[in-house]
């Protein structure tokens, strides 16, 4: 009981923190973070896949990209009074790819920002899973997924715009972008989605089905002479983590106005992971305030030291992994064992997996 | 006695290493068979095979007169009733025994019944139940980590019993325990005994000769004799190979 | 013809570039299981390595500057070798039992690696000038040869060589063979796993700094001159089979006459996308690499 | 016991909001500031400095943010602007182009700079160009690009097409032959220059025998010289980008292709790289540039001369170097002009403007905001070096959209 008592004013605190914060941040610090808490969305995905299911992903920007094109492709018409986006007349097309077609609708497009990051995953996770692989294989086996998306988005530049990616938007269902009650809508839409999320994921890791996911991480073989067939559970997983990196970017693109293929690569996907590791792989709001918590030192470190910024996350991510391997949540977690160190040994026992777990 | 397992020259090659070189062997219901032999006899790969861990390379392994086991991936055989205790325990370590018997009791295991499944009263009670059969009850909430190595034994051979097994398979069981541990695996084994078939690999000749009903010598790949302990014992075949190198 | 030949020759020349790449990575990640996400700063270490050997030649030597070439090679093996070294006595021994997080630590000092490299020789890119002997190439049939790549080939060939001998033939090496097989065992029988760990860090560190340094002969010198090659790296040795030298050696060789020859018969960016296409699906059909082993462990 | 856990967790969570706090600092910390500066109050007025600091672009990009900070500091030794000390804040771009809009929006909405100096590749300045328009900002971006666009809030210090790309294709067609092969980063600029470079072709009758891209950072090139060997052009047309220069042509050269059999002509190669492709291998090569360090004018000389003595003997200006440097100077012409730091005002006032800068005479064009600018044909000499062998004598017009040539119109827009 206490321990469901402590979770709840951890998150009350966090979402109280969030609510509150556009008071007291200029709009410029308020869109930052806006940006950061659609990181916080991705990184709770990969705390479900990464900490609780043991699947290592290096290739979440994929979806990530996916989700944020979905979106990015409707505002870009909406933005084209012609009908046709500008990148294309200078590619010399007159007349709207299929695929974009479709896009004019919002709905489809929001639809298909979630579903397709999902269903790639889900395809990819399918067969991968099923052959058995695992481990560090899957992981280079997304960091050629990412590989062979990016080269395609820059590749085919007549309908993705290429490397500069899709940007130069307005207006949103007819509403100005750049307003600052639309602005402040989204941050609140993006506050309540990530709430969501945490919410759903959190219940999810306390039911049958997350001590499912812990048992994968665990043993996956074992389970299996336990009468499970892991590969759906792990496909499933894998794609909810992606159909969230994917509403992630819907949620992006509104705010941030741009996506690239660079947000595709490898360094997004690894940071991504990095989020989750700095925060707390093994904790859901461990790795939301990780992805929030990482950027805005990535972000005051190069506006402090434009020159040697790297060189100082470099450090950080050093330092977290070596030091904290659960992360901060792991450091909370130690801080308060030793608080409750007079208390009877059986609590402290407890205490190491209400965060941590 | 019928039969609820016939392994019918059964082959495994390694790569050139002949592990198993045409085993043809039976289980009853209802008994409690040892399978014994010298390391390297081909025992803990028969039970790889019959579970799946490992795939044959010829042979058939028929079950309860009418499954192809060789046939069906791991996670069937299991739903067939066909479990396997392994030689190193093979719990979840970051679940507690609760919830290590909370994944392993029979259910449907299929993705969405998981999704939707709610612990019910019933269930509950079963796993309480069986947490005091195995002396685990009071541990029942603590990381399966922090137990020690007998509570981790039973911990796995509890999460094999709450999947009502038709046909239980266990791989050393009681390796690493004390006198007292033994006893009473022993005895959970022949309680066990009344309501699924058992077959044991086992190198402690006391403990076979305890609580075997039938015992089956393998050597080489091979199936070298079988009989009861008694018949073993004065087989000569098998003092030269086995029991007279082990004494 | 001479088309078909020349491009096989090209497809070899790029398979020994990628080998020479991804063997230092082979035994770091292959039989180390660390993820050495700075391999690539190795390289780099090993290009700029034999960038100042360069202008030290130039200034102060300027009648040997033909051999400062051959002489960059050891040195830049040993610079490379030794800041490995460093790196796993300080952060790589924490890690041994935590491959993702190795990755994720490695990648910092990646980022510290560039950083650091820009801040000694500047953001823009450095120029290595061949040594004479090493222009022009080889003509043959009206095909050209370059001496560089014949010379980067036998480089190839000479580091591949060295790593046998050393694993196969020396104490030390099999010492190392004994640790990646089996831990506990090696170190019950006296084996020191700590000094062997060190080694082999150092000598797979080594190996991605003599592949900077013939790099230098082909490419571009700047600090984030080794991300060019990172996932090339990895993806070799994962198509070779996690661990297995001689499946190192035929996936980048297989990989750079597969590529060059998708690439003559498209462009390089469907050739790209292809080759990793094909890459995913052949490890779905052989998820061990070509050569892979069975396992009778459970998980 | 329950009300000590919620002590902790207060404890713990206060840890977390010390940790977010950093951020709320500099948050408070800008606005101050940016009221401190408010553009017209004060005696220092604050300009933005976004380049890429780090990654894959900040082997070029280094060098410009060199040259305007060198710029800012020789007008603040001079008395500043509108008798305000300029302020640079500097950011990093990192390569990454979302990174640009979000240092972009923070020049402008935090540190309320009065105009942005920043931007190599064409993706960066796409990033920025919104950010710019919706803050009603400015940004000046001095790199030869592919032309198509006149941001009302931007101008484009470097060459657009018809001052760079144009000329040379008609220059290499007179001198060099008419067989072109294109070869490209797989990027907006090189696919829209070679669509501009084969429309041009076939109306003077040249002929594209290939177009060739290869990925971002590539650095295999032996199969695309096969590909060269096998169709024979007179001449290559280089659009490559950054490192993949330097690995096209040491291994162009070594596959026995020197500049005597095809010369290559590059738009993206400048002094500064030369330097790290190495002379060996580019000499006898030719660029098409606006600028060379040896461009010979007097303001020319005294330019090298300074940026040399401020970052070193070794270091070499080119030509984006030096839109850079103009940049700034450009912007302080046009703010004196209107006597206010205002944005508005400052566009409207920049039409027209001249200066002398390293390369000659440059003006603003009121109406696209690109300038007028000298179009030069250099030769890799042996000391790494630019001989002009052909220029267009007078400043050209820019034209960002070809409007002006018959030619081009086939090309959309």
């Amino acid at each position: 009981m206490i321990k469901k008592y402590r979770q709840g004013a951890y998150y009350g605190i966090f979402f109280l923190f969030l609510s509150v914060a556009p008071f007291f941040l200029t709009d410029f610090r308020a869109g930052l973070l806006a940006k950061f808490l659609c990181y916080g969305i991705i990184a709770v995905g990969i705390s479900l896949l990464w900490g609780y299911t043991g699947i290592l992903s290096l290739g979440h920007g994929v979806f990530f990209g996916l989700g944020a094109y979905c979106m990015a492709m409707y505002l870009k018409l909406e933005a084209s009074p012609s009908g046709i986006p500008d990148f294309m007349e200078w590619n010399g097309i007159t007349e709207l790819p299929f695929i974009w077609t479709m896009f004019k609708n919002p709905v489809f497009a929001i639809a298909a920002a979630v579903l397709v990051p999902s269903l790639i995953a889900a395809f990819i996770g399918y067969v991968t899973f099923k052959n058995r692989i695992k481990g560090v294989f899957f992981s280079i086996i997304s960091q050629a997924v990412v590989v062979v998306t990016v080269t395609l988005f820059i590749g085919a530049q007549q309908i993705t715009g290429g490397t500069s990616g899709l940007t130069n938007f307005f207006t949103v269902f007819q509403v100005p972008l750049t307003d600052s009650g639309t602005k402040t809508i989204l941050y609140y839409v993006t506050v309540f989605t990530l709430f969501l999320i945490m919410a759903l994921s959190f219940g999810l890791t306390k039911t049958r089905f997350g001590k499912i996911l812990i048992a994968i991480r665990d043993g996956e073989n074992r389970l299996r002479f336990l009468g499970y067939n892991p590969t759906g559970y792990k496909v499933f997983i894998y794609a909810l983590s992606a159909a969230f990196a994917g509403l992630a970017g819907v949620l992006f693109v509104l705010q941030v106005g741009i996506i690239s293929p660079e947000m595709m690569g490898i360094i997004p996907s690894v940071e991504m992971v990095l989020w989750a590791a700095i925060g707390g792989r093994f904790s859901i709001l461990g790795a939301a305030a990780g992805a929030i918590l990482t950027n805005s030192a990535k972000s005051y470190l190069s506006e402090s030291y434009p020159e040697f910024w790297t060189i100082f996350l470099g450090a950080l991510f050093l330092v977290v992994v070596l030091y904290l391997p659960n992360g901060l949540a792991g450091l909370v977690e130690k801080v308060k064992l030793r608080f409750a160190k007079k208390e009877k040994k059986e609590e402290v026992k407890h205490a190491g997996d209400s965060l941590v777990s | 006695m019928q039969e609820i397992l016939s392994c019918r020259n059964v082959m495994v090659d390694f790569s050139g290493f002949k592990a198993l070189q045409g085993v043809n062997l039976d289980v009853k219901k209802g008994e409690i068979l040892f399978l014994i032999g010298p390391n390297g006899a081909g025992k803990t790969t028969l039970l790889d095979v019959i579970c799946k861990k490992t795939k044959l390379t010829a042979g058939t392994v028929l079950f309860d007169g009418k499954i192809s086991l060789e046939k069906l991936p791991e996670y069937k055989i299991v739903h067939e009733g066909v479990v396997r205790k392994f030689q190193a325990p093979s719990i979840f370590i970051h679940l507690t025994p609760f919830e290590n018997l909370e994944i392993a009791m029979k259910q449907k295991k299929g993705l969405f019944s998981i999704l939707l499944a709610k612990m019910s009263r019933l269930e509950k009670e079963k796993i309480d139940s069986l947490l005091n059969k195995i002396g685990l009850f009071d541990v029942r909430n603590e990381t399966a980590s922090s137990l020690s190595h007998g509570q981790k034994q039973w911990l796995e051979i509890g999460m094999q019993l709450i999947q009502e097994p038709k046909l239980l398979l266990l791989d050393e069981p009681i390796a690493g325990m004390s006198g007292l541990e033994r006893t009473k695996t022993g005895e959970l084994m022949q309680e066990i005994s009344q309501i699924c078939t058992v077959l044991v690999v086992e190198h402690d000749m006391d403990f076979v000769r305890k609580y075997s009903t039938r015992v089956i010598v393998m050597h080489e790949g091979k199936v070298l004799s079988e009989g009861t302990m008694q018949e073993i014992q004065e087989n000569e075949e098998v003092k030269n190979v086995y029991l007279g190198r082990s004494g | 013809m001479s088309v078909i030949l020349m491009q096989l020759f090209n497809g070899i020349s790029l398979g020994s570039i990628l080998l020479l790449v991804a063997l230092g990575l082979a035994i770091t990640f292959g039989q180390m299981n660390i993820i050495n996400m700075a391999h690539g700063e190795f390289i780099m270490i090993g290009a700029y390595t034999t960038y100042v050997l360069q202008q030290v030649f130039q200034q102060q030597f300027p009648d040997a500057f033909g051999t400062y070439f051959l002489l960059a090679i050891p040195v830049a093996f040993l610079v490379a070798a030794f800041i490995g070294l460093l790196m796993e006595k300080t952060i790589v021994k924490f890690l041994y039992e935590r491959p993702s997080d190795s990755l994720l630590a490695t990648w910092g000092v990646s980022l510290i690696l560039q950083q650091t490299a820009r801040s000694i020789f500047g953001a823009p890119n450095v120029a290595v000038a061949a040594p004479e002997w090493l222009n022009g190439g080889l003509s043959l049939a009206g095909m050209t040869f370059p001496y560089k790549r014949l010379f980067i080939l036998g480089l190839v060939l000479l580091s591949v060589l060295f790593l046998f001998i050393y694993l196969y033939r020396t104490n030390s090496g099999r010492r190392m063979k004994a640790v990646t097989m089996n831990r506990e065992m090696a170190s019950c029988l006296g084996v020191s796993t700590r000094k062997v760990d060190s080694t082999a860090f150092a000598i797979g560190s080594g190996l991605a700094g003599i592949a900077g340094c013939s790099l230098t002969l082909l490419g571009s010198i700047g600090p984030t001159l080794g991300t060019a090659y990172i996932v090339d790296a990895f993806m070799i040795v994962v198509l070779g089979g996690v661990g297995k030298l001689k499946g190192t050696i035929l996936a980048g060789v297989m990989l750079g006459i597969f590529s060059t020859f998708v690439e003559f018969s498209t462009s390089a960016t469907i050739a790209k996308m292809i080759v990793f296409a094909v890459i995913i699906l052949f490890l779905q059909w052989k998820p061990t690499g070509f050569a892979g082993v069975r396992v009778r462990a459970l998980d | 016991m329950g009300r000590k856990k919620g002590l902790l967790a207060i404890v713990v969570m206060s840890m977390l909001l010390a940790a977010c706090s950093s951020q709320i600092e500099t948050a408070t910390e800008g606005t101050e500031s940016a009221s401190k500066a408010a553009v017209s109050d004060g005696d220092s007025v604050k300009v933005g400095i976004l380049h890429s600091l780090s990654g894959t672009m900040a082997i070029s990009e280094v060098s410009l943010r060199d040259a305007e900070q060198m710029a800012i500091d020789e007008i603040n030794a001079d008395g500043g602007v509108l008798g305000k000390q300029i302020e640079p804040v500097i950011e990093d771009g990192a390569s990454d182009w979302p990174t640009y809009a979000e240092k972009a929006r923070k020049l402008l909405q935090e540190d309320k700079v009065a105009t942005i100096f920043g931007g190599w590749t064409s993706a960066s300045r796409k990033a920025m160009l919104p950010v710019v328009e919706q803050n009603k900002g400015l940004l000046w971006y001095p790199v030869q690009y592919e032309g198509m666009e006149a941001s009302p809030n931007i101008f484009y210090t470097g060459a657009t097409t018809n001052q760079q790309i144009v000329p040379a294709v008609d220059w290499l067609l007179e001198n060099e032959g008419i067989k072109f092969f294109l070869i490209g980063s797989d990027y907006v600029f090189p696919r829209t220059a070679n669509q501009i470079i084969n429309a041009q072709l076939k109306a003077k009758g040249g002929k594209a025998v290939a177009e060739e891209y290869t990925p971002m950072g590539h650095t295999d090139y032996n199969t695309v010289i096969s590909k060269i060997k096998s169709s024979k052009p007179d001449v290559i047309f280089n659009t490559l980008n950054g490192d993949s220069n330097v690995a096209f042509f040491k291994q162009l050269k070594d596959a026995g292709i020197t500049a005597e059999d095809i010369p290559v002509l590059s738009v993206s190669v400048a002094e500064e790289e030369i330097r790290g492709i190495g002379t060996d291998v580019l000499e006898g090569h030719y660029a098409a540039w606006n600028y060379y360090q040896t461009t010979d004018t007097p303001e020319n000389k005294s330019f090298v001369d300074n940026y040399k003595k401020k970052y070193g003997e070794d270091r070499v200006t080119a030509d984006p170097i030096e839109a850079a440097y103009t940049a700034v100077y450009l912007w302080k012409a046009a703010v004196e002009k209107a006597g206010s730091f205002e944005v508005d005002k400052v566009k409207a006032a920049a039409g027209g403007i001249e200066f002398k800068a390293p390369s000659g005479v440059v003006k603003v064009d009121g109406e696209n905001q690109h300038i007028y600018k000298t179009v030069r044909i250099g030769q890799v000499q042996g000391d790494g070096q630019f001989k002009e062998v052909w220029n267009s004598g007078e400043a050209v017009k820019p034209d960002p959209y070809l409007k002006t040539y018959d030619w081009a119109s086939g090309l959309k827009k």
